[in-house]
């Protein structure tokens, strides 16, 4: 075979067939996982074969996005058999495939690492590539058989991962909640798709897009597809399975559902909003800002709660979402009233912090999952010191934190910074009532990054710093090189769109020009490498000069100190105000820490209630101070719920138990009930 | 020929911020103590203390860790860099382009960020007590600060302090109702991002009561020099906000010839002494508040700044 | 077509005849379970002779579009089942739960039974259909009574008096389609040849079709185990030996659901009767969603598996209550994948009763962990019936809603309803069963996962590619049921 | 002649919707199986009779077997059953003799007026022995649902058999294959009954359904 020359080469890579026959060695990894699931080697043998493919996939993904490719259509005989299983690689997707295979091969390398200390490998390692396969397959799909197809098959993998470790009573119910929160987000898109493809069955995205359907059928789709893909990626009253299946997973699993995994439903979203839904409403903006605001304070308030660290940040995903959300029903409104560039700004915001939040998300999961395989523990109140043990852990951990909790240099900062300048944009917007909305949501978005600013100071402060609380803690130790790795290569990549934030905003802008009708200018083209949202005179962010800067004075600070200062230091016992040696326990832990937030937020919100249970005078037994929270929403709308069913099952179940008289009454009911039918209207 | 210009106003900016930070803090303690009919220290005491501090031998807890040594030098080049962005004598600096009003917010909030974590460090309550109730002023104060710079940068048209400067200079400004709101509201946050005295006493060494000085309890000699000089830096930060924002008469423009610079340093040395009395008046005509209070204080604060944009939002000319 | 030809239909009525006298006879177990295999394959051979020559229709025998599908799945899940059969068999006879006699009447049954529906699906004449479908009915009461325990008695008790009144009922709509169809078509057997009836029904008279169709559709219905009529179908699923389950779920309610559509195929042609449609879609609806909301309080684990049958007879009832071209392929394809998938699953639930030596699902814990093969079985199953996309079921489940939803919106949405409703029962007791601690013995199943991995496989493939030529078997049926 | 035909069939028909109200009036077990007997009885006569207008000879047969075996060999074979089983006499009656009574007249009348609704080209005597026979099915079925014994279960479901017979042989040129398969099915189903009974004998002391509904499946 000769060996294609350059131009051939463009012809076949960056094709979907290419990324198909990708996602087919992906299954052949699943079931290799499933045949040597048991022996020692099939872990690191599957995991690097997986970092492998997601590799291959990323390059080529990356090339696709970067060359701006024209967008490249494929065609399978499966699926529906009228209609075949169309595929399709164009801008949207080939950033969402960018994002898939980055965290793909992160968590890969970091499962080699961290995978071989998993206790039940051979339940993970057939879903784990087929988990990658299904979400690569998911941003491919171009036909609503298709593409079904692989987000239920994403979901199953991924429901079979949550319950790896099944033994424990909560994760099966994890499990179990989650599965039916996923089949009831596909029966929505499947309403969805069905209200679009109409009753002769256009399923084909290519016929959906052709006849875009009225303003009342649209409006209805966007509706089922933010409840379908709102329950994905856990928009706020669909998002109470989120905490509880994500940290039940493997460590590199969660850090892929909770990073990637809530992006594909993000594409999902952007797919119909943006491309098959034809021309939107103005007040479709509102509706997904009011959620996305709603999602982002809620998840927060509850992250601050937490002291299980993996559901810590689980709740944060939601928070993060929410932040997507708002950007998005930020690029709606700005559409549906023709402002092209201020949609492009937020389309690009968004995208942006899809992106972002993927990088820093994996980031914190891997750290919580090193935590995890270190001490054996996921409750920060057993933990503390692991700075002292785990450093790079440590440091890397802290760069996630940084980044989440948008502290300039690094790339949550960059992307908080593009959302907040879109709301400064909507003034324009005629509408009344998102003119009252969009402060209100603004403000939201503010409080929201603040108070993930403060849970992380917790996360982090309890986790790594102060004195190891439980023995576990104490002689936790460094995990291995890979995981360091893919750690540290994540936080070199927050670092460096923190700095150049301009390189992200051009690669995106083709996508959002398709999307929607304009693009944000160059960013690479403004002097000294700052981006700039709208127009110069607006305002500009230089992420590098900052950078520099900071650097700069922080070594001129240094110097002078050395030069000036004594170099003299003394390790001394803590001076703590003159208590002699007080306990670890003495620390503030989880709890203690977001006291006062909880006083000043939670008592409305949560129910928060604090209860103080002092022993009689006499006995030794210690005090107790109990904080018991409640999820309103979960109290509000799916107790209800469960209860309802429950209670419709109890009264039909007496059906079950009746004698054959009465089952023969029921037939003569029929019978009699149906010749009345007939001889009224026969 | 301009970058050099260009380059040595903005040393000239920086070093200004570094000089004049201690001496305002001195300026404000020698009021307050001549405000209680005491002599109090002399202005230039700031000055010495800091002297001595960086002399000192560092008393470092066993359980420090890296984070502990390097946060002072993190918190205190954020907080210079941040302070020498805000104008003082002049607007239209080399680098002001290079980072709107939010990256400076984000700039003092990347330094509380490890300010916090420092004061978890070492294990001990008290660094937990201060981080805990810094987290939750923190989380009030900054969302108020975000909603002021929404207000400003409606009327301004941008967030770059620059163009809010001088668009604030322009005379058909007029008074507007949501700016008389931000400034109020900016006034709240300052005192409360600056540790002053409704919100925690800079002065109190009493356990329960200090929030700022909770976390900085176990620095000592070069690093506890450090944070002081970044914690003035900070107020002088603030001053130095409020005075270009919103008392914007005297800055020079982009490139104004050396007379303008002097008299917008004039000025601006002026509006110093004015911020310092008004503080000093402050601080010691009110008592501090009680801790779980604070909330209704910095929601205060958010509500304002939030009713100024909504203001802003609803009738532009409002 | 002299009745002595050797063509493919008088074998696939007299393979199972034969065995069933000489299965009769013989003492041996282990052989007469070897012998009921080969004759289901020689049968499952015969089915398949039917694609190669095509016997053209007489009076009695009629080889169309709609059946020659269900004859080959019918020989071919009855094989899969003699092979499951012969396992669990060997299994019972150790426990002493069946004695030698009782095994020789359960095989010489096992074969009249696929006598009865084999006859039942190539019949003619309607009246021909329903004694074929009667016999089936009573061999399978036979079976459910089989072990002799109290619930089994009552069970097959219940099954005989329901079966039997709706039987009979069926047996006065025949009569009565008989009666419309004498005055235009003339007497003697003419009346009841399903093929001169199609040509003609347009004249016959509309009332005497609407009150026959509503008996054929309650008489048939309870045999099909439509909700009003349902109250035998879990107590005999529960007691009968698995294999009858199996039987039961996967074939007799499809060959009793053909009946009805080869009446619903006759009104429908009559412009002047009522439209079948909407009652078809009511009866499937309510089956669905009541059969929906039983599953939750089921505690054994065959009869949930019996509702979860009831609700998926449901759907295809509500599928071809709808019509049109796409909902109608959806209602067969349905069929047969719910056959397929139901008998898989009885076979995987048939070992698990076996090797946990319980029914109860409170007593079976953590089955992906002790037993694997099994565990992951049953998942996959479970997984295929509650409609899970990669396979088959979500195809047909897909195409219904869409193309409901898009002209009765309301309908859809109660239909997605059920379909939610069902899918948490299910899974409810699904993590009950495969996941969690481990409860009871360990001790490895010795289990044909053959007939059972088969299933599931071939689901999975019509899930993702479904063969031409089935799918312009189902196209031009799908246009036949109108 | 026409006129004369019709008026038997018809009398005979109306006879057997009679007797079947009279099963339902009737609360001991011995009464029922008497009417019972004479509810075959008028079944064969009739049957005897469209066997004869007709001028069908196989629907002799069909009345021989109604008569020898309905009329005397089951009734008798019940009676001996009952009094070796020991059941007690009476007959429970879940709703009460005068609800049960009202119902059947309402179903007749259901039946009439499904049935009057067929175009006039089905000639009439077709049409009324098909309500007539509709009638019979459904009182059938109603003394099915009333009854909490056993045994006047099936003796209900043997009624709703009768009502089956006749509408069979009021359709001219009915096939014998229909016929003989009815038959063919009563004799199975008293069979199996038979065993049924005597099953459920060995394991309660009573014929009574309801005793038997307490062992239902998922109770325990």
């Amino acid at each position: 075979m000769t060996l294609p020359k350059v131009t051939d080469l463009t012809a076949w890579t960056m094709t979907p067939q290419l990324l198909l026959s990708c996602v087919v060695v992906l299954l052949g990894f699943a079931l290799l996982g499933a045949a040597i699931g048991r022996r020692r080697s099939a872990s690191p043998l599957v995991y690097s074969g997986c970092a492998l493919v997601s590799a291959l996939l990323l390059a080529n993904a990356l090339g696709a996005l970067l060359l701006a490719a024209p967008p490249r259509t494929a065609w399978l005989a499966m699926g529906l058999p009228w209609i075949g299983a169309h595929f399709r690689l164009d801008g949207l997707s080939a950033v969402f495939l960018v994002i898939i295979n980055l965290g793909a091969l992160a968590a890969s390398l970091y499962a080699i690492g961290c995978g071989r200390h998993e206790t039940a490998p051979h339940r993970v390692l057939p879903f784990f590539p087929a988990f990658l396969a299904g979400m690569n397959l998911v941003v491919l799909a171009d036909d609503a058989f298709t593409f079904l197809v692989s987000w239920e098959f994403m979901s199953l993998v991924s429901w079979a991962l949550v319950l790896t470790h099944h033994r424990e009573r909560e994760n099966t119910r994890a499990g179990y909640v989650y599965i039916l929160m996923a089949s009831f987000g596909t029966l929505a898109l499947l309403l969805g798709f069905g209200l679009l493809a109409g009753p002769d069955g256009g399923y084909a995205f290519a016929s959906m897009r052709e006849h875009p359907p009225t303003p009342m059928i649209a409006s209805a789709a966007l509706a089922l597809v933010l409840m379908g893909a709102g329950s994905k990626a856990g928009l706020a009253p669909l998002h109470v399975w989120l905490p509880l299946a994500h940290p039940a997973a493997p460590s590199h699993v969660s850090a892929l559902m909770s990073g990637v995994m809530t992006k594909v439903a993000v594409y999902v979203f952007i797919r119909f909003a943006f491309d098959l839904l034809g021309p939107p409403q103005w007040w479709w903006g509102g509706i997904v800002l009011f959620v996305g605001g709603v999602t982002s304070i809620l998840g927060v308030l509850f992250a601050l709660m937490q002291h299980d660290l993996k559901r810590l940040l689980a709740y944060h995903t939601v928070e993060n979402i929410g932040i997507i959300y708002i950007g998005l029903g930020l690029a709606l409104a700005f559409q549906a009233n023709g402002m092209g560039l201020a949609a492009a700004l937020a389309l690009t915001a968004a995208l942006f912090h899809v992106l972002n939040h993927s990088l820093f998300k994996t980031l914190l999961f891997f750290g919580a999952g090193a935590v995890l395989t270190a001490t054996g523990e996921r409750d920060m109140e057993h933990l503390g010191g692991l700075i002292h043990r785990m450093p790079w852990t440590a440091g890397l951990f802290l760069t996630g934190a940084a980044a989440i909790s948008a502290l300039p240099p690094l790339n949550g900062f960059a992307s908080e910074w593009l959302t907040l300048q879109a709301v400064l944009l909507s003034p324009e917007l005629p509408q009344w009532a998102l003119k009252l909305l969009i402060p209100a949501v603004g403000g939201l978005l503010a409080l929201s990054a603040a108070l993930a600013a403060a849970c992380f100071v917790k996360a982090f402060g309890v986790t790594f710093l102060g004195r190891p609380r439980s023995p576990a803690a104490a002689n936790a130790h460094e995990v291995e090189l890979w995981s360091l790795t893919s750690m540290g290569a994540l936080a070199l990549l927050c670092f460096a769109f923190g700095v150049l934030p301009g390189a992200a905003i051009d690669a995106i802008g083709p996508v959002v020009e398709s999307a929607v009708g304009a693009r944000m200018p160059a960013q690479l083209a403004i002097p000294w490498l700052s981006i700039v949202p709208v127009a110069e005179s607006r305002s500009s962010y230089n992420g590098l000069l900052v950078f520099g800067f900071i650097i700069t004075s922080t070594l001129l600070v240094v110097l002078a100190i050395h030069r000036f200062a004594s170099h003299r230091l003394r390790r001394v016992p803590a001076w703590d105000c003159g208590f002699p040696d007080p306990s670890p326990a003495t620390q503030y832990t989880a709890e203690s820490f977001a006291q006062p937030l909880r006083r000043v937020f939670g008592t409305r919100l949560m129910q928060a209630r604090e209860a103080v249970h002092m022993p009689s005078p006499g006995d030794q037994s210690p005090a107790r101070l109990t904080v018991d929270l409640r999820d309103l929403v979960w109290d509000g709308l799916y107790a209800p719920i469960s209860g309802a069913v429950g209670y419709a099952a109890d009264r039909l179940n007496r059906l079950q138990f009746l004698t054959v008289r009465r089952y023969l009454g029921l037939v003569f009911f029929a019978l009699v009930s149906l010749l009345l039918v007939l001889a009224i209207w026969g | 020929m301009g970058i050099i210009t260009a380059l040595t106003t903005q040393f000239a900016q920086m070093l200004l911020v570094l000089l004049l930070a201690p001496l305002f803090t001195g300026l404000v303690r020698k009021l307050k103590a001549r405000l209680l009919r005491r002599q109090g220290p002399p202005l230039i005491q700031p000055y010495r203390d800091l002297a001595r501090l960086l002399q000192k031998e560092v008393a470092l807890a066993e359980n420090a860790s890296w984070l502990f040594r390097a946060s002072p030098y993190l918190i205190f080049s954020a907080t210079w860099v941040a302070a020498s962005l805000v104008p003082t004598f002049a607007t239209g600096l080399m680098f002001s382009w290079s980072a709107d009003l939010i990256a400076i917010i984000a700039l003092l909030g990347s330094a509380r960020f490890f300010l916090a974590l420092a004061g978890m460090d070492v294990g001990t309550s008290f660094g937990g007590i201060g981080s805990s109730r810094e987290s939750m002023i923190a989380s009030l104060a900054e969302p108020a600060m975000i909603m002021i710079v929404f207000t400003l940068a409606l009327v301004a048209g941008s967030t770059q302090l620059s163009t809010m400067a001088d668009i604030m200079r322009a005379p058909e400004l007029g008074l507007r109702v949501s700016l008389g709101l931000a400034l109020v509201a900016l006034i709240l946050v300052a005192l409360a991002e600056n540790a002053r005295i409704p919100v925690d006493n800079p002065a109190t060494h009493l356990e329960l009561t200090m929030v700022h000085e909770a976390m900085v309890l176990e620095y000592s000699g070069r690093h506890l020099a450090l944070i002081e000089f970044a914690s003035s830096l900070k107020l002088l930060l603030y001053v130095s906000l409020i005075a270009c924002v919103f008392v914007p008469w005297g800055l020079a423009p982009a490139g104004a010839e050396p007379a303008e610079y002097w008299r917008g340093a004039g000025l601006y040395a002026g509006k110093l002494v004015i911020a310092g009395v008004a503080l000093a008046l402050f601080e010691s005509s009110i008592a501090k508040m009680r801790v779980f209070r604070l909330a209704d204080f910095l929601g205060a604060a958010l509500m304002l700044g939030l009713l100024g944009t909504l203001l802003l939002f609803v009738a532009r000319s409002l | 077509m002299n009745p002595l030809a050797l063509d493919g239909v008088t074998l696939v009525l007299l393979i199972p005849a034969g065995a069933a006298l000489l299965l009769a006879i013989l003492p041996g177990y282990r052989l007469s379970a070897f012998l009921n295999v080969l004759a289901c394959l020689a049968t499952f051979v015969a089915a398949l002779s039917f694609f190669v020559r095509k016997p053209e229709p007489s009076d009695y025998f009629l080889i169309d579009d709609l059946n020659i599908v269900f004859i080959v799945l019918n020989t071919f899940v009855g094989f899969t089942t003699s092979i499951f059969s012969a396992s669990y068999i060997g299994h019972e006879i150790e426990t002493g739960r069946l004695t030698r006699a009782q095994l020789r009447f359960y095989h010489a049954m096992y074969q009249i039974m696929m006598f009865g529906m084999n006859l039942a699906l190539i019949s003619n004449n309607i009246g021909l259909m329903w004694v074929a479908v009667e016999l089936a009915t009573l061999t399978t009461v036979m079976m459910v009574g089989i072990y002799g325990t109290h619930e089994a008695i009552e069970a097959a008790w219940k099954y005989f008096i329901l079966g039997s009144v709706g039987i009979a009922l069926a047996l006065f709509g025949t009569i009565l389609v008989y009666m419309a169809a004498q005055p235009v078509v003339g007497e003697g057997l003419q009346g009841m040849v399903w093929t001169v009836l199609i040509e003609r029904v347009a004249e016959f008279d509309p009332a005497l079709l609407n009150v026959a169709f509503v008996f054929l559709l309650l008489g048939y219905g309870t045999k099909v185990g439509l909700a009003p009529m349902h109250g035998w179908l879990p107590d005999a699923h529960a007691e009968g030996p698995t294999p009858i389950s199996a039987v039961l779920s996967g074939l007799l309610l499809n060959v009793a659901l053909f009946a009805v559509l080869r009446f619903k195929m006759l009104l429908a042609a009559n412009p002047a009767a009522i439209a079948p449609g909407p009652l078809l879609a009511l009866l499937g609806l309510v089956s669905l969603i009541f059969a929906a909301f039983m599953l939750y309080r089921r505690r054994d684990i065959k009869r949930l598996f019996a509702y979860s049958s009831i609700e998926h007879m449901g759907i295809i009832t509500f599928a071809f209550g709808m019509g049109g071209a796409l909902a109608n392929f959806a209602g067969l394809l349905h069929m047969t994948m719910h056959s397929l998938t139901k008998s898989g699953i009885f076979f995987a639930v048939g070992h698990i009763a076996q090797v946990k030596s319980t029914q109860k699902i409170a007593d079976i814990r953590g089955l992906t962990e002790t037993h694997p093969m099994l565990g992951w079985g049953l998942v996959f199953g479970v997984a295929a019936i509650a409609g899970a996309p990669p396979f088959g079921i979500f195809m047909s489940e897909f195409l219904v809603v869409t193309s409901t939803f898009a002209r009765a919106p309301l309908l859809a949405g109660l239909f997605i309803f059920g379909l939610l409703v069902a899918f948490g029962a299910l899974l409810l007791r699904l993590h009950e069963i495969a996941f969690g601690e481990p409860v009871g013995s360990r001790a490895p199943a010795k289990a044909s996962y053959l007939p059972m991995f088969a299933h599931l496989a071939l689901v999975l493939c019509a899930g993702l590619y479904l063969p031409p030529a089935l799918v312009a078997w189902f196209q031009a049926v799908a246009r036949l049921l109108g | 002649m026409s006129g004369l035909i019709f008026d038997v069939a018809h009398l005979l028909a109306g006879g057997l919707v009679l007797v079947s109200f009279m099963m339902i009036y009737e609360d001991r077990l011995y009464g029922l199986l008497n009417v019972f007997a004479l509810h075959a009885v008028v079944l064969s006569a009739s049957v005897a009779w469209q066997a004869y207008t007709q001028g069908a000879p196989h629907l002799y047969i069909t009345a021989a077997i109604a008569l020898l075996f309905k009329a005397m060999i089951i009734p008798y074979a019940l009676h001996r059953m009952i009094v070796r089983l020991g059941v007690h006499r009476e007959v429970e009656v879940t709703v009460g003799i005068a609800p049960t009574m009202l119902a059947g007249i309402a179903l007749v009348a259901l039946s009439m007026v499904v049935m009057l609704q067929m175009t006039p080209n089905v000639d009439r005597l077709a049409r009324e022995d098909l309500a007539f026979a509709l009638a019979v099915v459904l009182l059938g079925l109603l003394m099915m649902v009333t009854r909490r014994n056993a045994v006047s279960l099936v003796v209900g479901f043997m009624s709703l058999e009768n009502g089956l017979i006749l509408a069979a042989t009021g359709a001219k040129g009915m096939p014998l294959v229909v016929e003989i398969s009815v038959a063919f099915s009563v004799l199975i189903a008293f069979i199996v009954i038979g065993i049924f009974l005597f099953r459920i004998r060995e394991r309660f002391d009573t014929v009574d359904v309801h005793a038997l509904d307490s062992f239902r499946g998922e109770r325990n």
